[in-house]
């Protein structure tokens, strides 16, 4: 033992050792992660007990207790018999219009959010970024004011109360955001493989479609889930746009919910409220890794 | 023209010759609640039996504010609906003058419209410039009070018979954890129900002075005032009422919940829909049972344009068909509203219809709001008035002040 | 292959339309949109704010008439003013919470994807949707007021949707639940893309960990917080769908908000000049926060 | 067929900002031109030029005696080699190759054909199957020299193809880019920052700054004799000692502001000598020191301040006459920094430029 050995820290090491999982740093880490879980799951949870109760029940116990009696009721209810008016076929009839509208539009948007992306981000032209810029401003404008020119120019063009009156007023609507992403994602690339792409003869179609569609993956998947939930969730156009027989399930959702014939049935309007947020949820749950990884690359650039 | 209301009058015999002619006519309403939308069925199965067309319903949930856009849009956009339902008066007024409304005129006076509707002023609501556009269906008043007998039962007092004694009784019901007077929160409700108690209360001569005359200084004069403190109190006896859509407000009353609402005859229809009896179960006060008068608005139909001879026929058919005695007697029934005209039986009407028709054989009748006063003009009280039912601090003087200034402004 | 084409070699330069060709042509659908729909759209709107246009369009100038009437009208106060706080309370908490969030995300914690999942799938639903299951949480009678009272404590008070001055909290519940989990992917990316080393550099030194955030991390991530910001912003302008579902508005007028007194003046109302003036006021809101914002970015680039 | 490139009266401007202006440029046939400039100078602008990646303002370009100025990049019968590789990365390395030669609609056989030739010459036959991620940095870079290759085109371009690589791999391919010189016998442009490719790779090199080339010659003149200050500071590592002084052309006097004069002997003038401030070059590997500075017309001691060492010999910084000068030292020999160190130059091996147009005297 030398003397250097007796002076503190010489023998023990200085600072504190590396905290195990219990540290007090984690467990207020992990703390605040799962009550902020508490906030972003209740209403989920409760939106599932509730849509298994039945009515007495609801009445009786409180919206966090889960069911006693576990009822599928209300589901079949809110999927097939609900009532609108004397309409009594609840959400399905509004399903199968949402994936009738829903379809389309998705192509239709996102391939022109693409191609104009593609444009202001690899071919500009004199005035090009300025109509960008018009574009974007696009995005702040208020539904509201731009509602009645679009009802005149839908009426000029004959496309009003038709299905393509509503592909058109989604893919109007969703140019700005999409097409931001689509720019952003492609000036990200490297530049010298247009060029060589076009040494080797491509065009403007062949880069677009041979070189660029496919490296671009990532933010297609986000473009389509921002439109497949933007789409699936609209209730405006849906309900100024098209005729009640073409009602997508958002507006049908509401007409259920608002259609009440005696009493509020929760239970009912939640499990057709479930119902109506399950598209995009499943859609959601399946990509929404790749809806991370896009808006990493999309967004990021600003 | 003829043809059609041959065969009409042949009734449906003939369907199977003319299918090629069936058309499928789009009908748009904001009728859904329970008994709306037993009444419009009505309407449905009598057209797809009686005629070779069929009927599509279009049924937009919501109050009429949430419906009537959608229904402008679709006419002024292109694409009309074959019939759509509107309050006649001035709502669709705009739309008849550029043209858009289908003429009835000729229709109407084949047969002899002017003659079978009761009250007439219905048809003048219906008229442009000598021109008739739409089929008055239906009479539908504002001014009753529902009770609920279950409610007053289990607080122990008796059924009120009039607005003071609904007052006085209220402290009772309070005590026993009920809400006195059920209100939706809906602007509309809360309008009506001030234009209820403004005629109950202030009188028709001063009511007709700012509803008709647009008089602002009578809204601001000493009847109105009366009116307007009434309203405070009323407010203060709905203040837990914590429902939205009327007929939430009304299944209060069904179930016990609230003593009262100030709701139109239309809530008759849930009342029957829930099994219960009139003058047993419930009981109304036309007039807040002070000032027994009804206001005669009402539901009617307009036929917009469509550029096709073969829809256009059916649209006439069904408008021939909503004046018929059998479509007024099963529609009204249902819904709870009184039929157009006078030469109807409703045996099977209940107390309360029974009422309203004497009042309006009486002939004390007034026009409705919807008919007198502009959208704008009614939804600017409505907003004025929508703040000062929920707003325990809002004054009667503040709220009387700013309605004279609206009625002033008003076009 | 280069040989092939010789002889037609072009010696001019092309016209200057036709240069580039393909790609005006693929760019039509984006002029079509912003010139047609959105600058036509606007000035269309902002002209017809002049008139005194009723159910039906109509070019009867009427000077200032509608903007006098829209500025002495309660409602439309109250609208401004709620989407004032809204908005500004709103933007606050979703970009606070957003960055916090990502940042709790951001610490290599275990069952990252699981958490990021929990706070982002609210975004896949719509304002319809969020605005029903609220009301329904928030319903005094089932709700979470009735859960807490029959806890044992009678007296407690939880009805944001039946008090107007605590409705605006009520929709700000329901609105960041929804919205925060996009703004806080975007931080999180942002987050990502900083280098390792920075945060070496901040521990040798003996930074602090929140001291690092403020001083180091926030400033690096201009750009990511300038995307979020215009995000939030222009769906705080849009506001419409979640007052429509979970308050229509009330009680009374105290959850109106500016997009829904448009909506109600051109339709309901039938007094379309009125509501083309009001939505032109909106657009002025849009454009003072717009303008300086837009200049600011135009001049970082020239530089 | 005189050049195989020819550029007249280049003008290339985005708005009011001009970036290149009246540049005229020949290449003979078969010939290695470099273009080499630190960045921004306009070299990669240029050659994008040449390719028709840029749309330029004024002038004509011809290639192989054809005016392209206007031609698509495709039809130029150039290939291109870029600094990122540009492989496109969802397609196989046979794709890539194969990519221009489809799209110019080339039969199959012959594309087959083509391919092998060209991973012949490149040795990547191994690789053909593989996609570009699951190659290394000089993997990739062959194959993108083998997508121009297969081209079968006159003439090469290259955007600075090696700086991507380590050094190591970089000495390699640049020696195998000499050796597909000399196979090919086909022109190329070389764009690069790097002089030492430079040097090494070129027939002639053209220095350029501020979007107008400076000097065009071959290495060796303009390792010598550069025509401005700029590329003698420019070429040379370590750079090209540069003093302030002034000339006395009466006896070709120079005397440097710190100190230091000597008469420059055997100098040539490009015309004839005018006295006035100068600027002075003098290349460090052009100082002799220690033993051999004996037989230098000029002798003098330097002071050391600094050494650094770098094996093979070591760089001095030191002081002579209070001017400062760097220079080298065999490695082996001993030298610490107070050392006085005897050095000697020739004065022929000098470069005088006008103080104010900085141009050679």
């Amino acid at each position: 033992m030398t003397a250097a050995a007796n002076l503190p820290g010489a023998v023990t090491p200085r600072g504190t050792k590396p905290k195990t999982v219990f540290a007090p740093r984690n467990i207020m880490l992990y703390g605040t992660l799962l009550i902020f879980s508490m906030y972003y799951l209740l209403p989920l949870y409760v939106m599932i007990v509730t849509s298994l109760k039945d009515m007495a029940e609801i009445r009786m116990g409180n919206v966090f207790s889960p069911p006693v009696e576990i009822t599928f009721a209300p589901w079949v209810k809110a999927w097939a018999e609900a009532c609108t008016g004397i309409n009594c076929d609840g959400l399905s009839r509004g399903f199968w219009n949402s994936v009738r509208i829903l379809i389309p539009s998705l192509i239709i948007s996102v391939s022109i959010a693409a191609l104009t992306g593609y444009v202001l981000a690899c071919w500009r032209f004199k005035g090009s970024e300025i109509f960008f810029g018009i574009l974007l401003l696009g995005a702040f404008i208020p539904y509201q004011v731009l509602l009645y020119p679009l009802v005149i120019i839908l009426r000029e063009l004959g496309l009003f109360g038709s299905l393509w009156g509503l592909v058109l007023v989604h893919t109007i609507f969703a140019m700005p955001i999409n097409v931001l992403l689509f720019r952003n994602y492609f000036v990200a690339l490297p530049e010298e493989l247009f060029k060589a792409a076009r040494v080797d003869g491509a065009g403007f179609w062949g880069i677009f479609f041979r070189i660029v569609i496919p490296m671009s993956l990532p933010i297609f998947v986000v473009s389509g889930i921002i439109q497949v939930t933007g789409i699936w969730n609209d209730f405006l156009f849906g309900v100024v746009y098209t005729r009640p027989e073409n009602y997508p399930m958002t507006v049908q959702l509401n007409n259920i919910v608002n259609s009440v014939q005696g009493v509020q049935e929760y239970n009912v309007n939640m499990a057709a409220t479930l119902l109506t947020g399950l598209v995009p949820l499943v859609v959601y749950f399946f990509s929404g890794r790749l809806f991370v990884r896009g808006i990493a690359a999309g967004a990021v650039k600003g | 023209m003829k043809k059609t209301l041959s065969l009409l009058a042949t009734t449906s015999l003939i369907s199977a010759g003319s299918a090629a002619c069936a058309v499928d006519l789009e009908v748009t309403h904001w009728w859904t609640s329970g008994g709306e939308a037993a009444a419009v069925a009505e309407f449905a199965r009598l057209f797809n039996e009686n005629t070779e067309h069929t009927w599509v319903d279009g049924a937009i949930a919501g109050a009429g504010g949430t419906a009537r856009p959608i229904m402008i849009g679709r006419i002024t956009g292109g694409d009309p609906m074959g019939a759509t339902q509107f309050n006649h008066g001035r709502q669709a007024e705009e739309l008849v003058e550029a043209g858009l409304m289908l003429d009835l005129t000729d229709l109407a006076e084949e047969e002899d419209w002017r003659d079978i509707v009761n009250p007439p002023s219905l048809l003048d609501s219906c008229t442009l410039d000598g021109r008739i556009y739409c089929v008055p269906i239906n009479i539908h008043s504002w001014q009753w009070l529902w009770l609920s007998h279950q409610a007053y039962e289990e607080a122990g007092v008796d059924v009120p018979t009039n607005w003071d004694e609904f007052v006085a009784a209220a402290p009772a019901l309070e005590e026993a954890g009920k809400i006195p007077l059920a209100m939706g929160g809906q602007p509309w409700q809360q309008n009506g129900a001030f234009g209820v108690m403004a005629i109950a209360l202030a009188g028709i001569e001063a009511w007709e002075a700012v509803n008709v005359d647009q008089n602002a200084e009578v809204a601001a004069g000493p009847e109105f005032a009366r009116v307007f403190e009434a309203a405070a109190e009323a407010r203060a006896l709905s203040a837990r009422s914590n429902v939205q859509d009327w007929n939430q407000a009304t299944n209060m009353l069904i179930t016990g919940q609230a003593g009262g609402q100030i709701m139109g005859d239309w809530a008759q229809g849930e009342f029957q829909v829930a099994g219960l009896v009139a003058g047993e179960d419930y009981s109304c006060l036309p007039g807040l049972g002070v000032n027994e008068i009804i206001s005669t608005g009402g539901d009617a139909f307009y036929f917009p344009k469509i550029d096709n001879a073969e829809t256009e026929a059916a649209q006439l058919e069904l408008a021939s068909l909503m004046l018929s005695q059998e479509a007024q007697v099963a529609f009204n029934l249902k819904k709870g509203s009184l039929p157009v005209r006078g030469d109807v039986d409703l045996e099977a009407a209940n107390d309360c219809m029974k009422r309203g028709l004497e009042i309006l054989a009486s002939g004390n009748i007034l026009p409705d709001a919807n008919q007198t006063l502009s959208p704008d003009t009614q939804g600017q009280i409505e907003d004025m008035m929508t703040e000062f039912w929920s707003d325990q601090n809002y004054t009667a003087e503040d709220a009387q002040r700013l309605y004279a200034e609206i009625i002033a402004r008003a076009d | 292959m280069s040989r092939a084409r010789r002889g037609t070699a072009p010696v001019r330069p092309p016209i200057r339309l036709f240069r580039n060709l393909s790609s005006k042509i693929a760019a039509i659908p984006m002029v079509l949109v912003g010139l047609g729909v959105f600058v036509g759209g606007t000035i269309w709107t902002v002209v017809y704010s002049f008139t005194d246009s009723r159910l039906l369009p109509r070019l009867q100038f009427v000077g200032f008439e509608q903007y006098e009437r829209l500025w002495s009208t309660r409602r439309w106060l109250v609208s401004i003013e709620n989407l004032a706080i809204y908005g500004i309370v709103s933007l606050v908490f979703t970009m606070c919470l957003g960055f916090l969030l990502a940042a709790l995300l951001d610490r290599k914690i275990r069952f990252e994807d699981t958490f990021r999942t929990i706070f982002l799938y609210p975004f896949a639903l719509s304002f319809i949707v969020t605005g029903l299951v609220w009301q329904w949480l928030l319903n005094p009678d089932f709700g979470i007021q009735s859960v807490v009272r029959s806890m044992g404590f009678p007296n407690f008070n939880f009805d944001p949707l039946y008090n107007s001055d605590l409705v605006l909290i009520g929709l700000l519940i329901a609105g960041l639940w929804q919205g925060t989990g996009l703004i806080m992917v975007i931080m999180l990316a942002g987050l990502r893309s900083i280098d390792e080393d920075i945060w070496k550099a901040t521990r040798v030194d003996g930074i602090p960990i929140w001291k690092t955030y403020i001083i180091v991390i926030i400033p690096m991530m201009k750009p990511v917080f300038v995307t979020a910001l215009v995000l939030v912003t222009s769906g705080i302008v849009k506001l419409y769908d979640l007052v429509v579902a979970m308050t229509s508005g009330g009680p009374g007028i105290s959850s109106e908000v500016p997009a829904k007194y448009v909506y109600d003046t051109l339709f309901t109302r039938q007094n379309l000049g009125q509501g083309f003036a009001a939505s032109t006021m909106m657009l002025v809101t849009v454009a003072i926060i717009l303008i300086p914002w837009a200049y600011m970015q135009f001049r970082e680039k020239r530089q | 067929m005189t050049h195989s490139i020819e550029i007249k009266e280049l003008k290339l401007a985005f708005g009011a900002v001009t970036v290149l202006e009246d540049l005229n440029l020949q290449v003979g046939q078969g010939e290695f031109l470099v273009l080499l400039g630190s960045s921004g100078c306009g070299k990669s602008t240029l050659l994008n030029c040449i390719a028709g990646l840029l749309d330029i303002t004024d002038g004509e370009i011809h290639i192989q005696g054809h005016n392209v100025t206007w031609e698509e990049p495709s039809k130029r019968g150039i290939g291109m080699v870029f600094q990122s590789y540009a492989l496109y990365p969802q397609m196989t390395v046979e794709g890539n190759l194969a990519f221009g030669l489809k799209n110019a609609r080339m039969p199959r056989p012959e594309i087959a054909k083509r391919i092998k030739r060209a991973s012949e010459i490149l040795q990547i036959e191994p690789l053909l199957k593989r996609k570009p991620a699951a190659l290394s940095g000089g993997q990739r870079q062959r194959v993108a020299i083998g997508r121009a290759l297969v081209r079968d085109v006159d003439v090469f371009l290259f955007d600075e193809p090696l700086s991507n690589l380590d050094a190591k791999l970089r000495a390699d391919l640049r020696v195998e880019i000499k050796r597909l010189h000399q196979t090919l016998q086909n022109t190329m442009i070389y764009v690069t920052h790097d002089q030492v490719e430079a040097m090494t790779l070129a027939d002639r090199i053209a220095i350029m700054k501020g979007g107008q080339i400076m000097q065009l010659a071959p290495p060796a003149e303009i390792y010598n004799r550069p025509v401005n200050k700029y590329v003698a500071g420019f070429i040379g590592s370590p750079a090209m000692n540069v003093m302030e002084g002034q000339l006395d052309a009466g006896n070709s006097e120079f005397a440097s502001a710190r100190g230091l004069s000597f008469t420059v002997k055997g100098y040539e003038f490009d015309g004839a000598p005018t006295s006035g401030p100068v600027w002075l070059g003098l290349r460090p590997e052009h100082v002799q020191s220690g033993k051999w500075a004996a037989g230098q017309p000029i002798q003098r001691e330097a002071l050391v301040d600094m050494v650094e060492p770098m094996g093979s010999d070591t760089q001095v910084w030191a002081r002579v006459d209070g001017q400062e000068i760097r220079f080298r030292m065999d490695g082996q020999e001993k030298v610490d920094i107070g050392d006085r160190v005897p050095i000697g130059f020739d004065p022929a091996r000098l470069s005088l430029f006008d103080k104010s147009t900085e141009i050679r005297l």
